[in-house]
């Protein structure tokens, strides 16, 4: 990254680090740059069978009959599976995973019983020896329907006649609890103090509605899995995901089985977002093994990770915000309406939880629905409601600098939260750095810079909480004095550089022996999923212990081997130093190298081993600045220069922390101006490939230029904060503030396309 | 599943037998770009594939007295390459440099990107703008026609059984003339066109137009060669009210559908801002000639 | 005494529409005892599993967390993450 | 089914196979000889992660049936290092963090390669217009652009140098 860059970088706290701050090549990266690295669907083993999946041409039908005969019949085929043959799950919500969830809806999602809820939704899948006979076999299946009406968009599934997805679906969280089922399948609320006064107090009042559609995380590997299943029925699974302990969890839920029974091993990852943090085919691949005896590889096809997985959800958000006019904000509602897809579980209480978080607001409420309709289950997709939230509150705040006619960056500095800020959600916040944010955004060049015919400038701010959480790490010392750093999370955008490079800290050794591995799950005690911004912060955490573990065992080993005490013994820069002089001893400092040679004699091998629950993820915040140029001829947007500012804690690598910011940034930009789910009348989704849904390519973008903001998390021992969600909450904001400058009208529905921003032009032309 | 053969015929006889000879439904293998996107859906399941990309005639780039003669198998990328075909017409160079990624420029052919039929296919309406004709071979003997006269709706061609297109004439571009090709696409790179517009016009020394031909894509079921807009552009120096006539002409020969990529407002209008900046680039060029 | 603050909602299911609660309680555990008592049903509340915020800090799994006499206490939903 | 057979040059060693008339190129680098660099991101054309050269000009293998590779030559990703010593491009990447997931990356230097063998100079627009066809999710293409153009300007050096 070019210096220019890092000069912009503002480090809070000046300690001097060995390899924490530096850019080292990740260890993993020859085998990617060589085309070695082996990703879910490059796993090949001796018999393997090709999967397929027959899927759901309607929205909403009830499947009548699945006749399979056919396609059984046919040579080569040698496995059929369809929802009948899963066994049945209460439902009920279970602890599990990230949050609670309900196994019933994971497994019908994964494949249909007795009704189909969107299209793409699987029905059936089968196993044969070649994917030409695979294909003709799915083709041979005969499933009767019975199509019944659907309901796409989630205003009209809250409407009293919309067709209802869930017979049995009463809203949750209102009371009284209504007598009949609906597509609202919850309501959440937040508030602290009393909006009613705040908005009586308030002299301005900035009031809209604002919509957002279904985007997707839009990762490049499509969905892959291998199961095979051993002579003793234990199950084998080789898969990408966000987390090989997930997987194996899901899949014993889903299919009845004790979690000892599976094994899983992570493939690398070719991206995620949130978007592999479930199942799809790995439970339907684990029968079709157990049914042919033989390895099944189940590969998703573009158009069917477009139509059957993630996306997250289209919304639409309503947005009151009360200020003096001063500027200081007196009260703000939001009443947020989210697509939750088929099933419930939309991450609206999120957007409800975060949208308001970057502001000092005394009195505040946020009313969360979490709907149901005729598109694809949501799945987690990077600080999973908060960008949506975040893109009405930062845009009516926009609006209310015009009002007022204050500078925004201003306003948000006036109003930012600091220590000892109360959320909407409850606790206050403890040290953060989201005013550093903003001062440093003043201070950037780009916040000055002049501007020319057609363009604006615009800038937005964001909140995630991040997480901690279960997580495990074993460091060995081999007997060669290298050291070996297993842990349990997919390594999803170089974790395994920061891991190597926090244990070679702890460990004062050279990195180049620091070996980072990822275990499957029987080779590393539980660590929950690669999401929450959670890796770096929490199996962070449990490398550091184990790698102190091992520092205090290398000293106990020298202390045998001198015959003194550990307390005699001082760890510095990869040796053991004795501090007990003794008239006649040689005792000449001894290296890691040293000490494990003669680990046998002092006691076995040196090896830590430590599980934790991580807790002190420090929160998240960042700023970005957006400049655009319309074609006021054709409404086509182009983004011109882009900056984004954030609080990472500390960055152990930050190339690879610039590039979660930059990597956010221009999803969100996506989302902002071309991404969105196009169905058509009969609720068949139009765009199922990256031809139509259109996600950035390079020649749509700029250098995106950041600032590392480092205001250390005192909840790890390197301060470091989760980074990988902020990035997408502003940008959404920031570019319809800019395309809003730049047009002189305020845009509130994404994405901005061109035929929507053209329209709105002419349109306000012709209204004079 | 019945069985796909793969044939590459050496000449252009060799080719038309193939395909005379073939079970219904056998297909013509040019760039493959489209080809192959619908064998991998299952749309298609040809029982032969004929690769035209073996027969020389098909593959080459002749200067000829008359201009060019450019195989139908020649892809964009290999047009672009060639220096003096790019010098004379930059607007119909343009047109094949849009089509796709540099990986599918690489692959998509001339001949296919017109007989696949799409009303969107970028280098249309700027073969139909330099008034380019092509040589239609089959069982039957050639025949030459203008490419405007090939594509018929969408995915339909005149093209019988056995026929296809050998080779594009394209011809020398006349003195003071000026091509160019402009499309909209939401992006930067890698969309269909939403709406395009080729220009090709000729200006006498007063700077007069002397003659025009102007051609739409992606606004009607097949590319539109419209008179109405050469009509407002002949005789005129380009000026302001010209340009406004040929935006307002060519907006009105719009025929287009709302679809994922644009609506018929949004085509409508962009149709008509197009063939007023092609006709300025066009012209540009034609003072420099 | 530590003050446990509930959202409306919640307060109104559970607690009888209370939102600020005082406790003299060690740690979570005797907290959510100490509330089951004055509030029977109150633990199984939390079996979706709610989150605890103490003093600011949000744990998802909590069970000996310390609460100190000042402390603030908050119950939160789970917050995952992508 | 009637396979077909092909004789072709991967990664300059000589190749025989049989193979369906309709399998790609793409289908059969990865299935039939093991490559499984070249990368299937969307089987249509759009994502650039199967890109592989084809007598030098840049092609995606899955629009390229395997039937047409015979008489030509093809590069795939495996073909770009000089033994175990890694391609200026490839090692850029590395120092420059030009990846993260690294799905995209085998057809990122592929692409890239094509470029700076016929634009040893290339603009920085010329490199991002050159790159539109290959999708990366992860990185916003920041540290891939600047990758690109400092292996270029590594590579002008050497060629100056030797």
């Amino acid at each position: 990254m070019g210096n220019e860059q890092e000069a912009l970088n503002l480090v809070n706290e000046q300690v001097e680090y060995k390899w924490v701050g530096t850019r080292p090549i990740r260890p993993d990266g020859a085998d990617k740059v060589t085309g070695r690295a082996t990703f879910g669907a490059d796993i090949d083993l001796p018999g393997m069978l090709t999967g397929v999946v027959i899927r759901s041409p309607h929205a909403h039908a009830r499947i009548i009959s699945i006749d399979t005969s056919a396609a059984a019949a046919l040579p080569g085929v040698l496995g059929i599976v369809t929802g009948a043959d899963l066994p049945e799950l209460p439902n009920e919500v279970a602890a599990g995973g990230e949050a609670p969830i309900n196994f019933r809806y994971v497994s019908e999602n994964a494949i249909a019983r007795d009704k189909v809820l969107y299209d793409g939704h699987a029905v059936a899948a089968v196993a044969a020896t070649s994917v030409e006979i695979a294909h003709e076999a799915a083709s041979l299946i005969k499933v009767n329907y019975e199509v019944l009406p659907h309901v796409i968009n989630v205003l009209d599934a809250m409407a009293d006649d919309a067709p209802v997805l869930h017979e049995g679906l009463i809203t949750k969280g209102v009371e009284p609890a209504p007598t009949k089922a609906s597509n609202i399948a919850g309501k959440t609320e937040f508030a602290m103090g009393d909006i009613e006064k705040g908005f009586a107090e308030s002299e301005v009042i900035i009031e809209r509605s604002y919509t957002t559609e279904a985007v997707h995380q839009g990762y490049i590997e499509p969905h892959a899995v291998v199961a095979s299943v051993a002579a003793d029925g234990m199950v084998n699974i080789w898969c990408s995901s966000q987390g090989q302990f997930m997987i194996r969890e899901f899949c014993a839920k889903l299919l009845g089985m004790d979690i000892g029974r599976i094994r899983v091993t992570p493939a690398e990852i070719g991206g995620g977002f949130g978007g592999k943090t479930t199942v799809y085919l790995e439970p339907l691949a684990v029968v079709l093994a157990q049914k042919s005896g033989r390895p099944v590889r189940m590969v998703m096809s573009r158009g069917e990770v477009m139509r059957a997985t993630g996306p997250t959800s289209g919304t639409h958000v309503h947005i009151k915000l009360g200020a003096k006019r001063d500027g200081t904000f007196v009260a703000g509602e939001m009443v947020l309406k989210y697509q939750a897809g088929a099933y419930p579980g939309s991450p609206a209480f999120l957007g409800g939880m975060t949208g308001f978080s970057c502001y000092e607001l005394p009195n505040a409420k946020a009313t969360c629905w979490d709907v149901v309709s005729n598109r694809p289950k949501c799945a987690a997709y990077r600080a999973p409601g908060a960008p949506m939230a975040s893109f009405g509150v930062e845009s009516a705040i926009d609006e209310l600098a015009q009002t007022l006619g204050m500078d925004p960056l201003e306003l948000r500095l006036k109003n930012a939260a600091k220590e000892g800020t109360a959320t909407i959600y409850g606790p206050k916040f403890l040290q953060i750095g989201y005013v550093e944010t903003l001062l440093a955004a003043k201070a950037h060049p780009h916040w000055s810079a002049p501007l020319g015919p057609n363009q604006g400038r615009g800038i937005a701010c964001g909140f995630w909480f991040n997480i901690g959480g279960p997580s495990s790490a074993s460091v060995h010392v081999n007997e060669d004095g290298s050291v070996s750093v297993v842990t349990g999370n997919p390594d999803i955008g170089g974790s395994r550089a920061s891991m190597a490079i926090m244990a070679a800290e702890v460990l004062g050794m050279e990195l180049s022996k620091v070996k980072p591995l990822i275990g499957d799950t029987g080779q590393i005690a539980y660590s929950f999923l690669t999401g929450g911004s959670r890796v770096t912060f929490a199996t962070g955490m449990a490398v550091c212990d184990a790698a102190k573990d091992v520092v205090r065992q290398l000293r106990t080993r020298a202390a045998k081997m001198w015959k003194v005490t550990a307390e005699d013994v001082e760890w510095r820069d990869g040796s053991a130093f004795c501090t007990k002089v003794e008239e006649g001893k040689d005792r000449a400092p001894l290296t890691l190298a040293a000490i494990a040679h003669a680990a046998a004699r002092t006691g076995g091998p040196i090896s830590g081993n430590v599980s934790i629950n991580a807790a002190g993820a420090g929160p998240g915040f960042g700023t970005h600045i957006c400049d655009v140029e319309v074609d006021p001829e054709t409404g086509a947007t182009r983004v011109i220069r882009y900056t984004a500012i954030q609080d990472v804690g500390r960055a152990i690598h930050p190339s690879y922390v610039e590039g979660q910011l930059q990597g956010g940034a221009v999803q969100g930009i996506g989302w902002a101006l071309n991404e969105e789910y196009v169905y058509d009348a009969n609720g068949r989704l139009q765009n199922t490939g990256f031809l139509d849904y259109r996600m950035p390519v390079a020649s749509d973008l700029p250098m995106i230029d950041t600032v590392l903001v480092e205001v250390p998390n005192p909840g790890h021992p390197y301060g470091v904060r989760g980074v990988g969600e902020v990035p997408i909450v502003p940008p959404l904001g920031a570019v319809a503030n800019a395309v809003s400058h730049a047009v002189g009208l305020r845009l509130t529905s994404l994405p901005i396309s061109p035929p929507k921003l053209l329209a709105a032009i002419d349109g306000a032309k012709a209204a004079g | 599943m019945n069985a796909v053969e793969y044939a590459k015929p050496q000449s252009i006889d060799d080719a038309i037998r193939c395909l005379t000879n073939a079970p219904a439904g056998a297909r013509v293998l040019a760039g493959g770009t489209d080809l192959l996107v619908q064998l991998r859906a299952g749309v298609v399941r040809p029982p032969l594939i004929v690769d035209l990309k073996g027969i020389t005639e098909l593959r080459r780039i002749e200067s000829t007295a008359e201009g060019f003669r450019v195989g139908a198998a020649v892809a964009g990328a290999e047009l672009s390459e060639h220096a003096e075909f790019s010098r004379q017409w930059p607007g119909i160079t343009e047109a094949f440099n849009l089509i796709g990624s540099t990986q599918i420029q690489g692959r998509a052919t001339l001949g296919g990107n017109l007989c696949n039929g799409s009303p969107a296919a970028d280098s249309v309406p700027a073969l139909i703008a330099a008034g380019v004709r092509c040589i239609v071979v089959g069982p039957s003997g050639s025949r030459e026609m203008a490419v405007e006269d090939v594509v018929t709706a969408p995915g339909k061609t005149v093209l019988t059984t056995g026929e296809f297109v050998s080779q594009f004439l394209i011809p020398a571009r006349a003195a003071h003339s000026g091509d160019a090709y402009l499309r909209f696409i939401p992006r930067t790179e890698m969309d269909i066109a939403v709406a395009s517009a080729g220009v090709c016009l000729t200006l006498n020394a007063a700077g007069v137009c002397t003659a025009a031909r102007v051609s739409l894509g992606a606004v009607a079921p097949r590319a539109l060669l419209v008179a109405a807009c050469a009509d407002a552009l002949i005789g005129s120096t380009l000026d302001d009210a010209a340009l406004a006539k040929l935006a307002a002409a060519a907006s009105a020969a719009c025929a287009p559908i709302n679809d994922k990529r644009g609506t018929i407002e949004f085509r409508t209008k962009v149709a008509g801002v197009l063939a007023r900046r092609a006709a300025t680039i066009a012209a540009q060029r034609a003072r420099g000639n | 005494m530590a003050t446990v603050i509930l959202q409306t909602e919640f307060a109104r299911r559970y607690t009888g529409g209370q939102t600020r609660l005082t406790v003299a309680v060690a740690d979570y555990s005797a907290l959510i005892e100490t509330l089951e008592a004055r509030f029977p049903g109150f633990e199984e509340s939390l079996q979706g599993g709610m989150a605890v915020a103490i003093d600011g800090e949000i744990y998802q799994s909590p069970l000996l967390e310390k609460i100190g006499a000042e402390s603030e206490v908050h119950f939160l939903p789970p917050i995952g993450g992508g | 089914m009637a396979k077909h057979h092909v004789t072709t040059t991967v990664n300059r060693e000589p190749v025989e196979l049989l193979c369906d008339p309709s399998a790609t190129l793409l289908d059969v680098l990865r299935d039939e000889l093991g490559l499984i660099g070249s990368k299937e991101g969307c089987g249509t054309g759009d994502c650039g992660a199967c890109s592989v050269l084809m007598d030098g000009r840049l092609v995606c293998a899955c629009l390229v049936l395997a039937a047409e590779a015979t008489g030509h030559e093809i590069t795939t990703i495996e073909g770009i290092a000089e033994g175990n010593t890694l391609h200026t491009l490839q090692q850029q990447f590395l120092e420059d963090a030009a990846l993260q997931c690294g799905i995209c990356t085998p057809g990122f230097i592929v692409a890239a390669k094509a470029l700076l063998d016929r634009n040893p100079d290339p603009t920085e627009t010329e490199v991002r217009f050159w790159l539109a066809g290959n999708l990366c999710r992860c990185t916003g293409y920041d540290k891939i652009i600047r990758a690109v153009m400092n292996a270029a300007a590594k590579m002008r050096e050497e060629a100056v140098h030797g």
